[in-house]
């Protein structure tokens, strides 16, 4: 293996630490950063370098594409990567196969023969557990709005497809609002959410696909001083786990970034040693609410 | 120059009657594009024209009001500021850190914020009136600095403000007892009609126009113009400060990602509020006006229920048409 | 007295301009104007500031249409749609207000709009610059087709103006006051182009406040007042004071009063070895409390980029400003203001005025801090008051304070310049071209207000290209060539021709010139110059 | 207009000889930054200077050099185009319904995308010229109707080009064999090459410059401004059509959200080459050079391996540097 050099960055120092590049499909939402925390954790704890980087925001495909390129140009020994549209990114990951730098995809699965394994959670299965817990909590019927953080994204899509696939398979009465986009954005959230909630008086229950997007809706229903609307998160951090607490928010559902960023490194490790992978690994996801949220095992998957 | 121009219709900030009445006018003008926005969806929907619904209109435009009339000054310059979105997410960082990391006295912590934004615009102002960066540029540079350090400062992971209630208060708390109306939207009025007396009343006000207006000539009737750039600069990042606490106020929590993309928000309500981009007039009531026409657009569409792609369709074509209606009346009344 | 009298070599009427009106909001600027212009005569324009005069310019070139009235060219009654339509029927227009494009060469701006081209879209740049050096040849205009417009003086850039329009080869030329902008030496290049210009075909509306320059070039003169024809006389049968007064509707006093003696108080400025990296070197001057010095020069003689220096809007290389016998340091305009020296540039519309600002905004704008607020608060009825004063004084001629400037007359709009620095009270005023474009009536008023000033003990430097106002108005005259004081006159040595003779010493490329003033020619670079040889 | 500006010291393309000296000397100057650049990023780290490095740093150039190609006619005309970057995405998006949709023959389907950017420019164009719109308002009027347009017509999903081999070819194929050289950096030098002749040598380009540095004057020269202004938005949108094509190529699908925030990329390549916002001046080699300084420092920042958000950081130090450095340069050249 010739990819352990530490780069000019002069991070490392030490000359024999294999180098880990990951690109993900973000960098500043809570999510990417918990998944950069687990790995870079990981990476000490291996004695790995890590390099965490991702695009501002999960349309931007060519900039991740640039991201991609330019870590390539680094020779690592392994990569990580989440990608933002797989087909984009076929032609590199040709390019890491021919430079014999193995490929581990997260998050999302790569439509690719390339990555040796793909450490991801399933997101429509996790969405579809959020819409069973929001049919239970408006008991079956009424009207449910949705706010998505991304229109295009797989993550979006995922998170709005899943939601709203079982809402029309399992909740016949349960009648599912034309999805709102926030981009993520807390107070443009907060915003839809109180114009929902004007437009549509007998609203019984909200969904929000992201962290951004659960702190925007907890606002905007704090903000309206309407109670009773039953809310529905997704991913932690502070904000929402203190909402679940006092029961602004019923509950959330939560993947395990931080042991995705591990799991992430870990295969990352195994892979340079030429260890042989299972095809997928998955980091699950968790239902957690105001009864089990100080479990050990919630604990451990929550962020703040 | 202006040769091919109609004769003059319009009028500037303080002049006598007959102008004052004409700059009314116009303002009544932005003005009745809102009236006519607001009167479409009050027909079209239910939900649109109820008190409720007001309070959150005027709820989402403190943000961007905010923003909005510091660039106003700026704008005036004949500059632009970019860093404004950026910006006010390090200032809301750095009110966390004030006042949940370091502690300090509520009054402190809001002082100090809007200090570091004055600070920000200050730095601005040095490059470009001293080292004669264009505003462009600097402001760019200003807005990529910012962005990072907000990571930086707040370690990439939002400040929460669990432990002083009495910040959020400064936005969702109501003063006004008994009437549910926001103290945000409060402090908006507030600071708008400071600036708008600052900027109509005030040395400061009236240079900001000469320097839009004239920048050379301003500078040879004997005014330092270089240090009323900085000053007029280091007052509008007051104005970023200010939007970092009523942002983070409002949510609870610094979010150090949030703000990129509200620079070209504010710059937006300005130019609909008629300021020009080119410097030399403009108002504050125009920027309200503007910045209430983008909110109440983005309101009622929701209401309205339009899915979400055609909602910016339409308010690009809204926009379109409410700043032509104003350019025609201009051009008869 | 009519206008029927014709002259001999009088022919049919080229261009006839009959009942026009053309209003403004709140100002009626003409009024059942009339006007006929003969083939091959010059015909002169006048009437005071704001009389009509560039509004009837632009009613002949298409760039405003008249409320009623009707042109006709050569008998034929037509209507002018546009500017372009003006230059295809054959009338050209100089304007009164700067019209090239900044960024462009001399040959690009003279051919905007028709450029030699290949195939259609290609710029045949080659053959552009040599028609431009052709044209600017046969003229025997100093332009380089090449130099970039936005970087000559205001002189050569009213040349390239003059060029452009004659290119269009036009039967009617009209001339907004051209030689606003221009010395004696220049204004002389002018009329000669006119001469051969006009011919049995053509003819020229020309437009001037300056009478001596009507005397000598125009063959018929139109006065108008007030927006009103009042008549068209033989310039060679009626004196200038007879034209005076049907301008300004009165008999005007002879003007010519004493010439100052240079008082006998205490040396107020003193400038030692003012140095720029462009142009000048080592200029050295003294200025009295009281005295009005005149500075003349040829065009580009650094005049103005003295006055520059010394307010600190240009970097300064060496030298010492000592005012009331103490070194001060002056970095900017504002450091300049601050000591009691101020500058009224020569271009008002660039340095001067906030044209989109109302008059009042303009007047106050350099006193504001200091006359008219308490904490930064501006006293907006204070600030009135004063502006409405001026405008009174000095007859400003505006419907109300509240005009945005853009509008005025150029003239009215020199006298709102001078109202700000009046308004801000400096003990020293440098006036750089105080009356450009200003009628006579409005002329003497400012002469009359820069005596006083004198006489109230201010100090006053007056930049003008103007000998004879150079000489009535200077107590002393510095003369200024190449960026060098060439020699300073007093009220009694100077004349015309003393003048003259300094401000065409070339010292950098005569041996003889660089002796006649004690310099050093090696180190003028004389040498150098001599060396290149010269074509 | 411009009268009232300092007098430009520098020239414009097309003057004569001494002129262009100078404007050589400028880019000379501005190239110098970037080299530079180059020269620190390739002494501090091993993986920077590599001729694979270089292809990459080209190949990440492309689509924001393009929009900043068509972005500098408009700006040197005194406007701006804020919807280069979501007009792109629509564009690219029209391309995937062209040909994959519709099945049009590739070239057919190329050339309607570039078309369909340009009769975007028109819309542009006629809002500005004939509505007299100001740019900033016509053009973010556009930016959101076309954001919501590509979702709209593309059903807020990408389109796939996995039919159309040849397709994906025009950005990541190699024209010239043997040599790894990415045709999408061939497509940009040759569309820069095209646009610096039509900018230097054509009427068109002449009139660029002449509307933006006096668009008084050249109306008065007889110049039809409102249709040459038309025909100059019209034509920087066939680069935004362009870019769509290059975008959608080398990721082999049109995605439907890309795009915003590159208009402010493609603003910021054009004015840190050397092209001032307020017009007149400006040149595409400086464009391309603003292009490359800012994606050399986006490449080499991430190379060294510095941490993601002290990039941002760095990369405005580094734009202000390198302007003021150039600012101080000219002065003193
Ligand atoms: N576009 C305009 N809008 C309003 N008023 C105007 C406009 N143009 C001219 N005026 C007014 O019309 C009158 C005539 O102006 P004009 O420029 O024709 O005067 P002029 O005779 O050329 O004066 P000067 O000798 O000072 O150049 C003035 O009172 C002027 O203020
Ligand atoms: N901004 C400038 N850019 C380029 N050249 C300039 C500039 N300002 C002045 N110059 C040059 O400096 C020289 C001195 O000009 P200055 O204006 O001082 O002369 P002047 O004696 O006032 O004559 P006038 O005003 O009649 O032209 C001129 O040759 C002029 O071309
Ligand atoms: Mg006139
Ligand atoms: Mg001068």
């Amino acid at each position: 293996e010739d990819g352990g050099n530490a780069g000019g960055g002069g991070g490392g120092g030490n000359g024999e630490q294999p180098y880990i590049a990951i690109v993900s499909k973000g960098f500043q939402h809570q999510f990417w950063q918990a998944v950069k925390n687990g790995a870079e954790e990981e990476a000490e704890k291996q004695g790995a370098r890590v390099t965490f980087v991702g695009p501002p925001t999960e349309s931007d495909v060519e900039e991740q594409i640039n991201m991609l390129t330019n870590d390539l140009a680094k020779s690592p020994a392994a990569i990580g990567f989440a990608a933002l549209d797989s087909q984009s990114a076929e032609p590199l990951l040709q390019q890491a196969k021919s430079q014999n730098i193995p490929v581990i995809a997260f998050d999302s699965g790569v439509d690719s023969d390339v990555p040796v394994t793909t450490v991801s959670t399933d997101n429509k299965a996790a969405a579809a557990e959020a819409a069973k817990h929001m049919s239970e909590l408006v008991g079956g019927k009424g009207k449910v709005a949705l706010v998505v953080h991304d229109q295009t994204s797989k993550s979006g899509t995922d998170r709005r497809d899943g939601f709203m696939e079982w809402m029309e398979q399992n909740a016949p009465d349960i009648e599912v609002l034309e999805p709102q986009y926030g981009g993520g954005d807390q107070l443009e959230s907060a915003n839809i959410t109180k114009s929902i909630i004007s437009a549509n008086p007998d609203l019984k229950g909200i969904y929000a696909a992201n962290e951004g997007s659960a702190i925007g809706v907890i606002k905007g229903v704090e903000e309206s001083g309407k109670t009773g609307l039953k809310l529905v998160g997704f991913d932690s951090g502070k904000a929402q786990v203190d909402a679940i607490r006092d029961g602004s928010m019923a509950g959330a559902v939560t993947q395990d970034p931080v042991n995705m960023g591990r799991e992430l490194v870990i295969a990352a490790m195994k892979a340079i040693d030429g260890e042989e992978l299972p095809k997928s690994i998955d980091t699950g996801f968790k239902w957690y609410d105001k009864s089990n949220i100080d479990d050990a095992e919630i604990k451990a998957v929550l962020y703040e | 120059m202006t040769a091919l121009e109609t004769p003059p219709r319009e009028s500037v900030a303080g002049g006598g009657f007959a102008a004052v009445a004409k700059g009314r006018l116009q303002q009544l003008l932005a003005f009745a594009s809102l009236i006519a926005i607001f009167a479409f969806f009050s027909v079209a929907s239910p939900f649109f024209f109820t008190y409720g619904n007001f309070t959150a209109i005027l709820f989402s435009t403190v943000v961007i009001g905010t923003l909005a009339i510091g660039t106003t000054f700026v704008i005036i310059t004949g500059g632009i500021d970019l860093a404004v979105g950026t910006g006010m997410a390090l200032c809301a960082v750095m009110s966390g850190v004030f006042i949940v990391n370091m502690d300090l006295p509520l009054v402190v912590g809001l002082v100090a914020t809007v200090l570091f934004g004055g600070m920000m615009g200050l730095i601005n102002g040095i490059n470009i009136a001293l080292l004669k960066i264009p505003p462009f540029i600097a402001t760019l540079a200003m807005m990529l600095v910012a962005e990072g350090l907000a990571l930086v400062v707040s370690d990439s992971a939002p400040i929460y403000f669990s432990e002083e209630p009495s910040y959020t208060k400064i936005s969702t708390g109501n003063l006004i007892p008994g009437v549910e109306f926001p103290n945000a939207v409060l402090v908006l009025i507030v600071v708008a009609v400071i600036a708008g007396v600052l900027l109509t009343k005030t040395v400061l006000g009236r240079y900001t126009y000469s320097i839009g207006s004239n920048e050379e000539a301003t500078a040879l009737s004997g005014i330092d113009v270089r240090k009323w750039k900085i000053a007029i600069y280091a007052f509008a990042g007051l104005f970023t400060g200010l939007a970092g606490i009523m942002i983070s106020a409002r949510l609870g929590s610094a979010q150090p990602a949030t703000g990129m993309g509200y620079e070209l928000q504010a710059i937006a309500a300005v130019v609909i509020g008629g300021t020009s981009l080119s410097g030399g007039k403009g108002s504050i009531l125009g920027t309200l006006i503007g910045a209430l026409i983008i909110s109440t657009l983005n309101n009622g569409l929701q209401i309205m229920s339009i899915p979400q792609e055609w909602q910016n369709v339409i308010l690009g074509c809204v926009i379109l048409v409410a700043v032509y209606t104003d350019i025609l009346r201009k051009k008869e009344a | 007295m009519t206008s029927t009298t014709r002259p001999p070599t009088a022919s049919l009427p080229l261009l006839e301009v009959v009942g026009v009106n053309k209003s403004f909001p709140g100002v009626r600027a003409l009024s059942d104007m009339r006007l006929d212009l003969r083939a091959g005569e010059v015909l002169a324009l006048v009437g005071e500031n704001g009389a009509g005069k560039s509004t009837l310019m632009k009613l002949l070139s298409g760039i405003y249409t008249p409320d009623t009235g009707t042109f006709s060219l050569d008998g034929e009654q037509l209507e002018i749609t546009g500017p372009k339509h003006a230059t295809e029927l054959g009338i050209s227009i100089i304007h009164q207000e700067f019209n090239l494009v900044p960024h462009l060469t001399v040959a690009q701006n003279i051919f905007i709009g028709r450029e030699p081209r290949r195939m259609r879209l290609l710029l045949d740049e080659r053959r552009l610059v040599r028609e431009a050096r052709e044209l600017i040849e046969r003229l025997h205009l100093p332009l380089d087709p090449t130099a970039v417009v936005g970087d000559l003086t205001v002189a050569n850039q009213q040349m390239v103006e003059i060029a452009k329009a004659l290119s269009y080869d036009p039967r009617v030329l009209i001339m907004d006051e051209p030689t606003a902008a221009l010395n004696d030496v220049e204004v002389e290049t002018l009329h000669d182009l006119i001469r051969r210009f006009v011919r049995p075909e053509t003819g020229v509306i020309y437009i001037s406040h300056r009478m001596e320059e009507i005397k000598r070039i125009a063959d018929r003169v139109t006065v108008i007042r007030d927006g009103q024809y009042v008549d068209t006389v033989d310039v060679g049968s009626t004196s200038t004071r007879e034209i005076i007064a049907m301008m300004v509707g009165r008999m005007l006093a002879d003007g010519a009063g004493p010439r100052g003696v240079r008082p006998d108080r205490e040396v107020l400025l003193e400038v030692t070895g003012l140095s720029t990296r462009t142009l000048l070197k080592g200029v050295s001057f003294d200025l009295r409390a009281g005295e009005i010095l005149g500075f003349a020069g040829l065009m580009g003689a650094g005049r103005t980029e003295t006055a520059r220096a010394i307010v600190g809007a240009d970097p300064v290389d060496a030298g010492v400003i000592t005012l009331r016998g103490e070194q001060i340091r002056v970095g900017h305009p504002a450091d300049a203001v601050r000591h009691g020296i101020g500058y009224l540039s020569e271009d008002r519309k660039r340095y001067g005025l906030l044209l989109d600002k109302d008059v009042k905004a303009n007047v106050t704008l350099g006193a504001l801090r200091e006359k008219f607020t308490t904490a930064g608060f501006i006293h907006d009825r204070a600030a009135r008051a004063r502006a409405s004063e001026y405008v009174g004084s000095l007859r400003i001629k505006t419907p109300s304070v509240d005009q945005t400037t853009k509008f005025l007359s150029g003239g009215n709009q020199q006298k709102v310049v001078i109202a700000k620095w009046l308004a801000r009270d400096c003990d020293i005023l440098i006036f750089d071209e105080p009356t450009r474009g200003i009628d006579v009536g409005a002329k003497e008023e400012i002469y009359q207000l820069l005596n006083e000033l004198a006489e109230r003990g201010k100090s006053i430097i007056m930049i003008s290209s103007e000998l004879p106002e150079v000489l009535r108005m200077s107590h002393r005259v510095v003369v200024m060539s190449e960026g060098r004081v060439t020699r300073i006159l007093d009220a009694g040595e100077a004349t015309q021709e003393s003048i003259m003779h300094y401000a065409t010493l070339r010292p950098d490329e005569n041996v003889e010139d660089a002796v006649e003033l004690g310099l050093d020619p090696v180190d003028t670079g004389a040498a150098e110059a001599e060396e290149e040889g010269k074509p």
